[in-house]
């Protein structure tokens, strides 16, 4: 439906709003979007024929003006893949929910989820493919946009680079790529869980096990930040719900700075960065050694190493009090099931893969394997399983690169060139790369950077299948469909770009489908093994369906635990880039909604921060508000101090997602990137980018302005305002031991 | 004539007593929420759905430093415990022991209100559904009840919104909620129970010849809520999820002192002592000592 | 002394104030009719309910002449077709909104009737295209109203047991006047706040603000 | 009364000693002018003599009880304005508080009590100082400035006479005769 | 005049007024100084025209960009505009004061001071009523305040106190004017009788006939009388009124019993101060040496003196009730005023108003005008500050601690503050060109009687038994004729 004309109407403050602009798209307005002020005097014409309607062709059914029709559809604000039903209304979607049905998000939803309208709606989406002319972007066609591929792709060696990746749209990808005969298919996520799903992989024999938080009585985390980044954050939320239900469980935390879940915790315990195995051992140590637990299925060499750590060697590590170790080893010695968790910070170390296998050694000792972490299902269809994505693969995207490896790049879904620190070099790989295609509905970084830029629709203008990072019991498809008419007549659809891509490129057994709405509903017919249309439409109507699974085993295998402490981090300041529920890897820093929304802990908007605990801050002669100059070996970045004791005297962290140089009005010069500074140190085993173990040097810049808050207040002042009550009264009224 | 007579005399009869002395407007709905702060993580998902449902506008930087924000739903943060631990965080030196205290302060629909008899235009009332409610265009901005807010939960339209500079630059406009205006400058404006879903609930549920049924109206916030911390509905429904839980907690309306008999119970409502009477209940924090 | 006051009549106070308080009454009372003249218009001055058990203002209000892309006639079909209202604005009781018929209801009896005339070759020129026309609003509220037909035509038509389905244009001509008349559709009503005000105090609708304002 | 001859002359004299003028008067309230007592005179000065009007006896005014009347008139309508205005604007239940709140009310009922107890005092002030009408034809300059006018109304052909003599001794300036 | 002359004047002057002074002198010095304005006078127009262009300026762009131009915020909805609206109805009790008060207690050294305390009521009602309006965020439906009879049958809400505001302030500037004008109107038949063209139509047209005939001056006192009545309660009434905007709030800091003595006796002390400024003005610039005499000044001083203490002894007892109280939010707004970021304007506030007042008991300070211009600007300073510190640092505390916040004002509300100034000056220098600012027949008055009553021993009750007077006497009695 073409543009309308707009009838336009005055506000008493002779603001004019285009009312007509709302309708675009299906239709019929029985209301436009309101505005207050026309306070017109009794017997003045009420705006006669100053807006208009467009009836419909013909409409279906259950569509009705005026009122909202919901469809599901599936939110891909993280890799997570939250079921969502959309509120749609005279053709535009206006809010979405989740989808009570799912097993993932019981109908619940994030703030990022509830931003997604934003990047639909977003006023700096790609309009028109984009082709690099004499140095810089310009509009061009479709065609000349696909015939400009068809020239350079097919000519030497293609990779793919993307972030999570599931369903349908990888079995195209993986086609296209093979068909312009490359193999290399960089899936790329910087908040992610690689560390411990390897670990997991190798030590229970299970990359993605099932996790009830709700069966727990007691969470001992090492850094997952399980509310808000930790891979299915609304999923774990709800469980953490039940969790805090009558009996109500305790959750401990241990990481060098207060993420969500940290926030939320019973005892959170600031620990130096790097020290999360020692601590593992020593609450090991006290446990056998004090609570006569007795560690089967644990190896001699394990055992060594935790005798090593008694309580007061183990709490001279990692900078906790002795007698915190031991409360943490009485909590989880007196509450059966409990649970134990690495991700996070925790993680994102030299040694992360061995503070992943500590705690699932606790979990061993403690005998919650198979108990509150229990078997996860496979699916039978491993090609279209999700490929998490992790940083590991965007190290090697640029060291292939800068090897020459890659001549033509394909990328989308994921924006290297913001995620990349300097250390790794990705700039100068990029610069080698001969012809590079950008995928993009928002022109970020890398975008900017890219030869070829193809507007792609946004997640709720597009068709797509989608296997959910996590969800318990059987597996799900979930369904992605297009909840209105695509908001820039000009974008296509991923599915659609691949596909026709593929075809260019000569993939075989494609030609059958006209786009890519074809392809999927016969991929999912082959799936479900029927093609019938009502089959079809209850799959659109419930957002998913369950496809086959198998079940795998537990198993344990020990000795994995390495180093223990990670050396790098002693002395001097360690810095932290923590990732936030909202911005999450810059993705968020687009949407107003997010960047306005304050971020949990510091509640800080529209800015970076830099933690730094007040002792810290003191001897750095730093002030709340102070500009802070972060300098690494890889350069430096300057923000603004926030000062709180939510964080380890030793580190100072500072948020992944702001500091864009693209990506819009709202993301764009907005705060700083510490990626950029970080030293390059990974994870000895998975090769991830450690985020939490860079050494910076911190000096006041001179100035200061206050960081823009929620709140410029921490206490209570006496208010009877978030009223504590201890958990052994509301045990006492409440039930539960 | 007989009206003007008639009318001043049921104002004298039907309308001098207080709610307590049961003289008041008959109620059809008494719209109540319970917060569990024990389930609440902060993670302020509740806050975006609000943007997103009720057409908040964003500020941008400045004036949010400025304390020009829209928020109808804010997610407060505090990291001292009096409860649990007075003066834990006067130690400079030390780490934060505990998470954080988060509570969402939303506008508390009190039954006594104190905004509301400030108005000088009765912009703000009472409705027989319980609710404090803003009609926008009543509103002519003297900003005295947000003054007279105790909790600071009114926020005024500064600026405008609506230019194509605004909060919704094109097409960002076409997500606006056709069900609720958009706000002028000028104008007071807070959270209303969303107010629109209330509507549509009892609309339907009229044209069905029957009663809005317990969760059948849900919130933006509670609908949310990762952990469904909030819990949304009619307190006059004797059957309902809140009634039973303000029972539950032995906190009654009309009251700003509870008297109960277990005094270990969580539920409280904040400056209850102001004699407010709030309509939202919170359940205390549980803490591990 | 002489006192020779008695030729200047001073006036007796207690009279004159009594007098005073009598016509500050009759001020009030006055204010108050009138104030129920504006509010409230008594069976004198409605010409008998067309609508049967309900009362409401017939305020008179001449609209501006909104030219619409086709010129369709609601005397034609309305009025001397005898079409029901609500088979062309179906969505009126199922929604807030009255609706515009789709194009598809208006090209099922047009591709048989009446296809020579000009105006129906437009809308079939249309069709064809697959476009809609641009119909310009005339009966527009304010933004910030809340209106819903689905309700009012309950409360009017559906629960009223001395009409059926067919009477809906009695109904409708509440707000609309005599759209059967008309043939492109003028506002007949003023459709103001102290319009529908009156007619929800004599009819008894509700009186919550927030009602109708969102 | 017995006098029956045509009291149809005014005179009017302008003194400069107000003395002088006090005198005059005096005189007149004395008898020294047949016929004539004070309510036949009436004073034209620049400023205001609460003591001549003792000498001129009583002469009451109205403006007390337009004031009194203006007054209760604002308190009864002011009270009953709002309480109507309140009843029959019922659409909000504040709050459980009552609809015609006596506080409020009392309090503006008390304004109106005002403001319409000060428009009944202009109002007796215009009516009872015969304002807003052409000033008489003996309006001399003088009396806004420094000097007194007497004037003598009601007084017949032989009382004009004596009157005359009368201000001549008091040193009278000037005598103005007017004949209605 | 020179400085030996005011010095020898300040020192030699002891009546209130001398009373051998020429009636037609009167006359012709009032008259006088409402013709031929001085440079002098052209350049204050131009300074209160400059200032009040400013705030039309100001007021537009905060039309154009919304109430954020003033800088308010979510805390701080309220702040220079109401304050200086307290500051303008403070000033307005000035007149009430003076004319109403003393009338009725006999203190005739009011007279020849009292006209332009009158007018200075009105003018800064007129001031103080632009501040409500402009403080709305809606600014063009202001009039949804009033109660008028609607076609959608809305009333405004009687149980605020913004409308009792709308109410006091509508009727007080009503009966303000009416006193004003009523006072006028025998000076206004004077300036009838004594000019040209379209100043004697307008005198004319004003006196109403005014003949000055004793029917007229009974009426006049009575009249004048009633008045002073109705407005003496009136004018308590009005302050305690806009006191209730905020002792009815719930606002720690605001809900406070004494607040409407206290509003009312800071509005008669700043009043009275401002009548010492504008005394000192209108002395210097018109030359009314001998009607503004120092014996007046010196009891306006001394009565200013008693209201300050009345002030400052009400200002203690809330300090006091809020620190023996139970109430800590209250405790902590009255901390935060004393420690907090605004302590330098409340210690301000503390020294201008309690203790700057105790210089006017030195008789040096009372004869001194211009150290008195700089005290009576002072005061004011404080009793603005007063009002600021009531606005303002009680708004960045409050209940919830989310709310606390610190504000200072921007150009906009300085520029609306300034710019009332304007206004009011604008006003007056209207006024005292086109009106007399010197009650003439008052002045006669006091004359006349002070005269009589220095006679009084010599000559008791001469008026009814004494014969003729010699020339002499004559002569003595009113000085010079015309």
């Amino acid at each position: 439906m073409s543009q309308v004309k707009s009838g336009e109407i005055k506000t008493m403050s002779q603001s004019k709003l285009d009312r007509r602009q709302f309708l675009k798209g299906l239709g019929l307005g029985g209301a436009g979007v309101a505005l207050a002020g026309c306070d017109l005097p009794s017997y003045v014409t009420l705006e006669q024929g100053e807006e208009n309607v467009i009836s419909y062709l013909a409409p279906d059914e259950y569509v009705i003006p005026g009122v909202g029709v919901w469809y599901a559809s599936t939110c891909l604000g993280c890799a997570g893949g939250c079921s969502i039903h959309g509120r749609v209304r005279e053709g535009r979607v206006l809010k979405l929910e989740g989808n009570p049905d799912s097993s993932v998000n019981m109908g619940r939803l994030c703030q990022m989820g509830q931003a997604t309208l934003q990047s639909h709606f977003n006023p700096d989406r790609i309009a028109n493919p984009l082709v690099r002319k004499n140095g810089s972007l310009v509009e061009a066609s479709w065609d000349d946009a696909l015939s400009l591929i068809n020239e350079k792709a097919n000519s030497g060696k293609a990779a793919w680079a993307t972030g999570a990746i599931s369903g349908h749209q990888r079995v195209v990808v993986e086609t296209h790529l093979s068909a312009i005969g490359g193999s290399n298919h960089y899936a790329i996520e910087q908040i992610n869980a690689n560390v411990w799903q390897t670990a997991c992989g190798d030590i229970i024999g299970d990359p993605n096990p099932e996790i009830h938080l709700d069966k727990a009585k007691v969470i001992f985390s090492l850094g997952a930040d399980f509310l808000a980044t930790f891979i299915s954050p609304v999923h774990f939320a709800a469980h953490y719900g039940e969790f805090r239900s009558v009996p109500r469980g305790t959750l401990i935390q241990a990481e060098p700075a207060m993420s969500l879940t940290g926030g939320n915790a019973d005892h959170w315990v600031g620990i130096k960065p790097g020290t999360e195995t020692s601590l593992a051992l020593g609450v090991a140590n006290a446990l056998m050694n004090k609570h006569g637990i007795s560690g089967s299925g644990i190896s001699n060499a394990t055992k060594s190493l935790i005798n090593e750590h008694d309580p007061a060697t183990a709490a001279s590590i990692c900078d906790v009090p002795a007698d915190r170790i031991e409360k943490i080893a009485a909590s989880l010695a007196a509450n059966s099931p409990s649970i134990v968790l690495a991700g996070g910070t925790a993680t994102a170390n030299a040694n992360g893969y061995s503070a992943a296998a500590a705690a699932l050694m606790l979990n061993q000792i403690l005998g919650n394997i198979g108990v509150t972490i229990t078997s996860g299902r496979e699916l039978a269809y491993p090609q279209l399983g999700l490929i998490e994505g992790n940083s590991a693969n965007l190290k090697d995207l640029a060291v292939d690169a800068n090897k020459g490896k890659i001549d033509v790049l394909f990328v989308s879904g994921t924006n290297p060139l913001f995620l990349a620190p300097k250390s790794i070099k990705m700039d100068e790989g990029w610069n080698k790369i001969g012809f590079k295609v950008v995928l993009s509905s928002m022109l970020d970084e890398t975008a900017s950077a890219a030869d070829v830029v193809l507007p792609l629709a946004s997640s709720l203008e597009d068709w797509g299948s989608h296997i959910p990072a996590y969800s318990t019991g059987t597996r799900n498809l979930a369904l992605q469909q297009p909840l209105m008419e695509p908001v820039f007549s000009n974008t296509r659809g991923f599915g659609d770009v691949v596909l026709g891509l593929a075809k260019q490129a000569g993939a075989p057994g494609l030609d059958e489908y006209d786009d890519y709405y074809g392809y999927l509903r016969s991929a999912i017919s082959v799936l479900k093994k029927t093609d019938s249309e009502k089959e079809w439409n209850s799959f659109l109507m419930a957002g998913q369906t369950p496809v086959p699974s198998l079940g795998r085993k537990l198993s344990y295998i020990d000795g994995k635990i390495s180093q223990t402490a990670n050396t790098a981090t002693d002395g001097g300041l360690t810095l932290i880039a923590s990732a936030r529920m909202g911005m999450w890897d810059g993705r968020g820093a687009n949407l107003p909604w997010l960047q306005e929304s304050p971020d949990q802990i510091s509640k800080v908007v529209w800015d970076s921060w830099a933690e730094l605990h007040p002792k810290t801050a003191k001897s750095l002669g730093i002030k709340d508000g102070d500009y802070v100059t972060i300098k690494s070996s890889n350069g430096e970045i300057t923000t603004r101090a926030f000062i709180y004791k939510g964080i380890h005297p030793g580190a100072i962290a500072v948020p992944i997602g702001r500091g864009h140089s693209a990506l819009g009005r709202y993301a764009k010069n907005n705060g700083v990137n510490p990626l950029f500074i970080l030293d390059g140190g990974v994870d000895a085993k998975t090769g991830e980018i450690a985020t939490a173990a860079t050494r910076v040097e911190v000096k006041n810049a001179g100035k200061n302005k206050p960081l823009a808050k929620l709140m410029e207040i921490d206490r209570q002042h006496g208010r009877k305002l978030v009223a504590t009550i201890s958990a052994d009264k509301q045990r006492i009224t409440e039930g539960g031991t | 004539m007989s009206s003007l007579f008639g009318n001043i005399l049921k104002g004298w009869t039907d309308y001098t007593k207080g709610i307590e002395e049961g003289g008041h407007h008959k109620y059809e709905h008494m719209w109540g929420m319970v917060i569990d702060l024990d389930k609440c993580t902060g993670c302020n998902a509740c806050s975006v759905a609000c943007y997103a449902e009720n057409n908040i506008a964003t500020v941008g930087e400045e004036k949010y430093k400025a304390r020009q924000s829209m928020q109808w739903l804010r997610v407060e943060r505090y990291f001292d415990e009096p409860d649990i631990d007075p003066g834990a965080i006067d130690d400079e030196n030390a780490m934060q022991e505990r998470g954080a205290s988060f509570l969402p302060m939303m506008c508390q629909q009190c039954n006594a209100a104190t905004c509301e008899p400030v108005c000088p235009v009765a912009a703000t009332y009472h409705t027989p559904d319980g609710l404090n409610a803003q009609i926008y265009n009543r509103c002519i901005g003297s900003r005295y009840c947000a003054n007279n807010c105790p909790y600071r939960l009114r926020v005024f339209n500064f600026y405008s919104y609506t230019d194509e500079d605004g909060a919704w630059p094109e097409p960002m406009k076409q997500q606006l909620n056709p069900d609720i205006t958009v706000r002028e400058k000028g104008v007071m404006e807070k959270c209303t129970f969303c107010i629109q879903r209330i509507r549509a609930a009892k609309d339907k549920a009229k044209m069905e010849n029957r009663k809005v049924k317990d969760d059948e109206v849900k919130t933006a916030c509670q609908q949310t809520c990762p952990t469904q911390a909030i819990m949304f509905g009619d307190l006059l429904n004797s059957e309902s999820k809140v009634t039973q839980a303000w029972e539950r907690q032995q906190v009654k309306l009309g009251k700003y002192k509870q008297d109960r008999e277990n005094p270990k119970l969580r539920g409280y409502r904040v400056f209850e002592e102001l004699n407010t009477d709030p309509s939202v209940l919170y359940l205390e924090r549980v803490r591990e000592e | 002394m002489v006192k020779d006051s008695s030729t200047k009549r001073s006036i007796p106070w207690i009279r004159l104030s009594m007098l005073m308080v009598f016509v500050g009454a009759i001020i009030v009372i006055a204010a108050q009719v009138l104030d129920q003249k504006l509010h409230y218009v008594g069976e004198d001055v409605v010409p008998g309910p067309i609508v049967p058990g309900t009362q409401y203002p017939d305020e008179k209000f001449t609209g501006i002449d909104v030219p619409q892309p086709i010129n369709f006639s609601h005397k034609i079909h309305a009025g001397d077709n005898e079409i029901n209202c609500m088979f062309c604005h179906t969505y009126a009781r199922r929604s807030k909104v009255s609706g515009i018929p789709p194009l598809s209801k208006c090209m099922g009896c047009h591709t048989v009737i009446a296809t020579d005339k000009p105006e129906i070759q437009k809308l079939t020129a249309m069709w064809e295209k697959g476009e809609s026309p641009k119909w310009n609003k005339v009966h527009d509220l304010p933004d910030f109203v809340h209106f819903t037909h689905q309700r009012h035509l309950k409360r009017f038509l559906f629960d009223n047991e001395e009409l059926d389905v067919s009477d809906a244009k009695r109904v409708c001509s509440m707000c609309h006047g005599d759209i059967a008349e008309m043939t492109v559709a003028k506002k007949s009503r003023p459709l103001t706040m102290g319009f529908c005000i009156r007619c929800h105090e004599a009819n008894e609708g509700p009186s919550d603000c927030t009602k109708c304002h969102k | 009364m017995a006098n029956h001859r045509k009291q149809n002359h005014r005179i009017f004299g302008l003194f400069a000693d107000f003395e002088q003028a006090f005198e005059v008067i005096a005189g007149i309230r004395r008898y020294e002018v047949p016929g004539i007592t004070v309510d036949d005179v009436r004073i034209k000065s620049p400023i205001e003599h609460p003591e001549i009007e003792d000498i001129l006896g009583e002469r009451p005014t109205n403006i007390p009880k337009f004031a009194f009347v203006g007054g209760l008139f604002g308190l009864v309508f002011g009270f009953f304005f709002l309480a109507g205005a309140q009843a029959n604007f019922t659409v909000q239940p504040q709050g459980g508080k009552p609809v015609i709140t006596i506080p409020s009310n009392l309090v503006l009922a008390y304004e109106m009590l005002i403001l319409f107890g000060v428009l009944a005092t202009l109002a007796g002030f215009i009516i009872g100082a015969r304002l807003m009408r052409k000033r008489g034809p003996f309006y001399n300059h003088a009396v806004s400035l420094d000097q007194i006018g007497i004037v003598v109304e009601r007084i017949d052909d032989t009382q004009r006479q004596q009157v005359r003599d009368l201000f001549a001794r008091h040193r009278v300036i000037d005598v103005f005769e007017e004949t209605v | 005049m020179s400085e030996a002359a005011l010095k020898h004047l300040s020192e030699t002057q002891t009546k209130d007024i001398d009373e051998n002074i020429a009636w037609a002198k009167i006359n012709q010095d009032v008259l006088r100084s409402m013709e031929n304005p001085r440079r002098g006078y052209w350049i204050a127009m131009a300074i209160s025209v400059a200032l009040f262009s400013v705030m039309i300026y100001a007021e537009v762009y905060q039309y154009m960009y919304g109430m954020g131009a003033a800088l308010l915020n979510t805390s701080h909805m309220w702040d220079l505009y109401i304050s200086t609206f307290v500051f303008w109805i403070g000033m307005s009790h000035s007149g009430t004061l003076l004319s109403a008060i003393l009338h009725l207690v006999h203190a005739d050294w009011r007279k020849p001071i009292y006209r332009f305390a009158e007018a200075m009521t009105t003018f800064s009602l007129m001031t103080a009523g632009i501040f409500p309006v402009i403080h709305l965020g809606r600014v063009w439906n202001f009039y949804w305040v009033m109660p008028y009879m609607t076609d959608r049958g809305i009333w405004p809400n009687f149980r605020s106190p913004l409308i009792w505001d709308a109410f006091a302030i509508t009727t007080y500037l009503t009966s303000s004017v009416l006193f004003l004008y009523i006072g006028m109107i025998p000076d206004l038949a004077i300036c009838r009788d004594n000019t040209k063209g379209w100043r004697k139509k307008l005198y004319t047209w004003l006196s109403l006939g005014w003949h000055g005939d004793d029917r007229q001056w009974r009426n006049f006192r009575i009249t004048y009388l009633m008045i002073a009545c109705f407005l003496i309660p009136l004018a308590v009434s009005v302050h305690s009124i806009v006191s209730m905007d905020f002792a009815m709030a719930i606002m720690p800091g605001w809900h406070v019993t004494t607040f409407p003595p206290y509003f009312v006796a800071g509005a008669l002390y700043s009043g009275c101060a401002a009548i010492i400024t504008l005394f000192i003005l209108l002395r210097y610039f018109f030359k009314f040496e001998e009607y503004m005499t120092f014996p007046i000044l010196d009891k306006v001083c001394k009565l200013t003196f008693v209201i300050a203490m009345v002030w400052t002894y009400l200002n203690l007892v809330e300090f006091a009730s809020v620190w023996y109280g139970h109430d800590i939010p209250s405790k902590e707004v009255l901390l935060a005023k004393a420690f907090g970021p605004y302590a330098p304007f409340f210690w301000g506030m503390i020294a201008f108003g309690m203790f700057l007042p105790f210089t006017l008991l030195s008789k040096w300070a009372r004869r001194n005008m211009k150290f008195l211009f700089v005290v009576s600007v002072l005061l004011n300073v404080g009793m603005w500050l007063e009002r600021w510190m009531i606005v303002t640092p009680t708004l960045s505390l409050g209940y919830h601690p989310w709310g606390w916040n610190i504000m200072w004002p921007g150009w906009v509300e300085w520029a609306m503050v300034g710019g009332s100034f304007g206004w009011f000056g604008m006003l007056f220098l209207i006024f005292v060109k086109v009106f007399p600012c010197v009650s003439m027949y008052e002045v006669k008055e006091m004359v006349f009687h002070r005269k009589r009553t220095i006679y009084e021993d010599v000559d008791e009750m001469m008026v009814l038994h004494k014969g003729a007077p010699t020339a002499a006497e004559a002569g003595s009695t009113n000085n010079g004729g015309s």
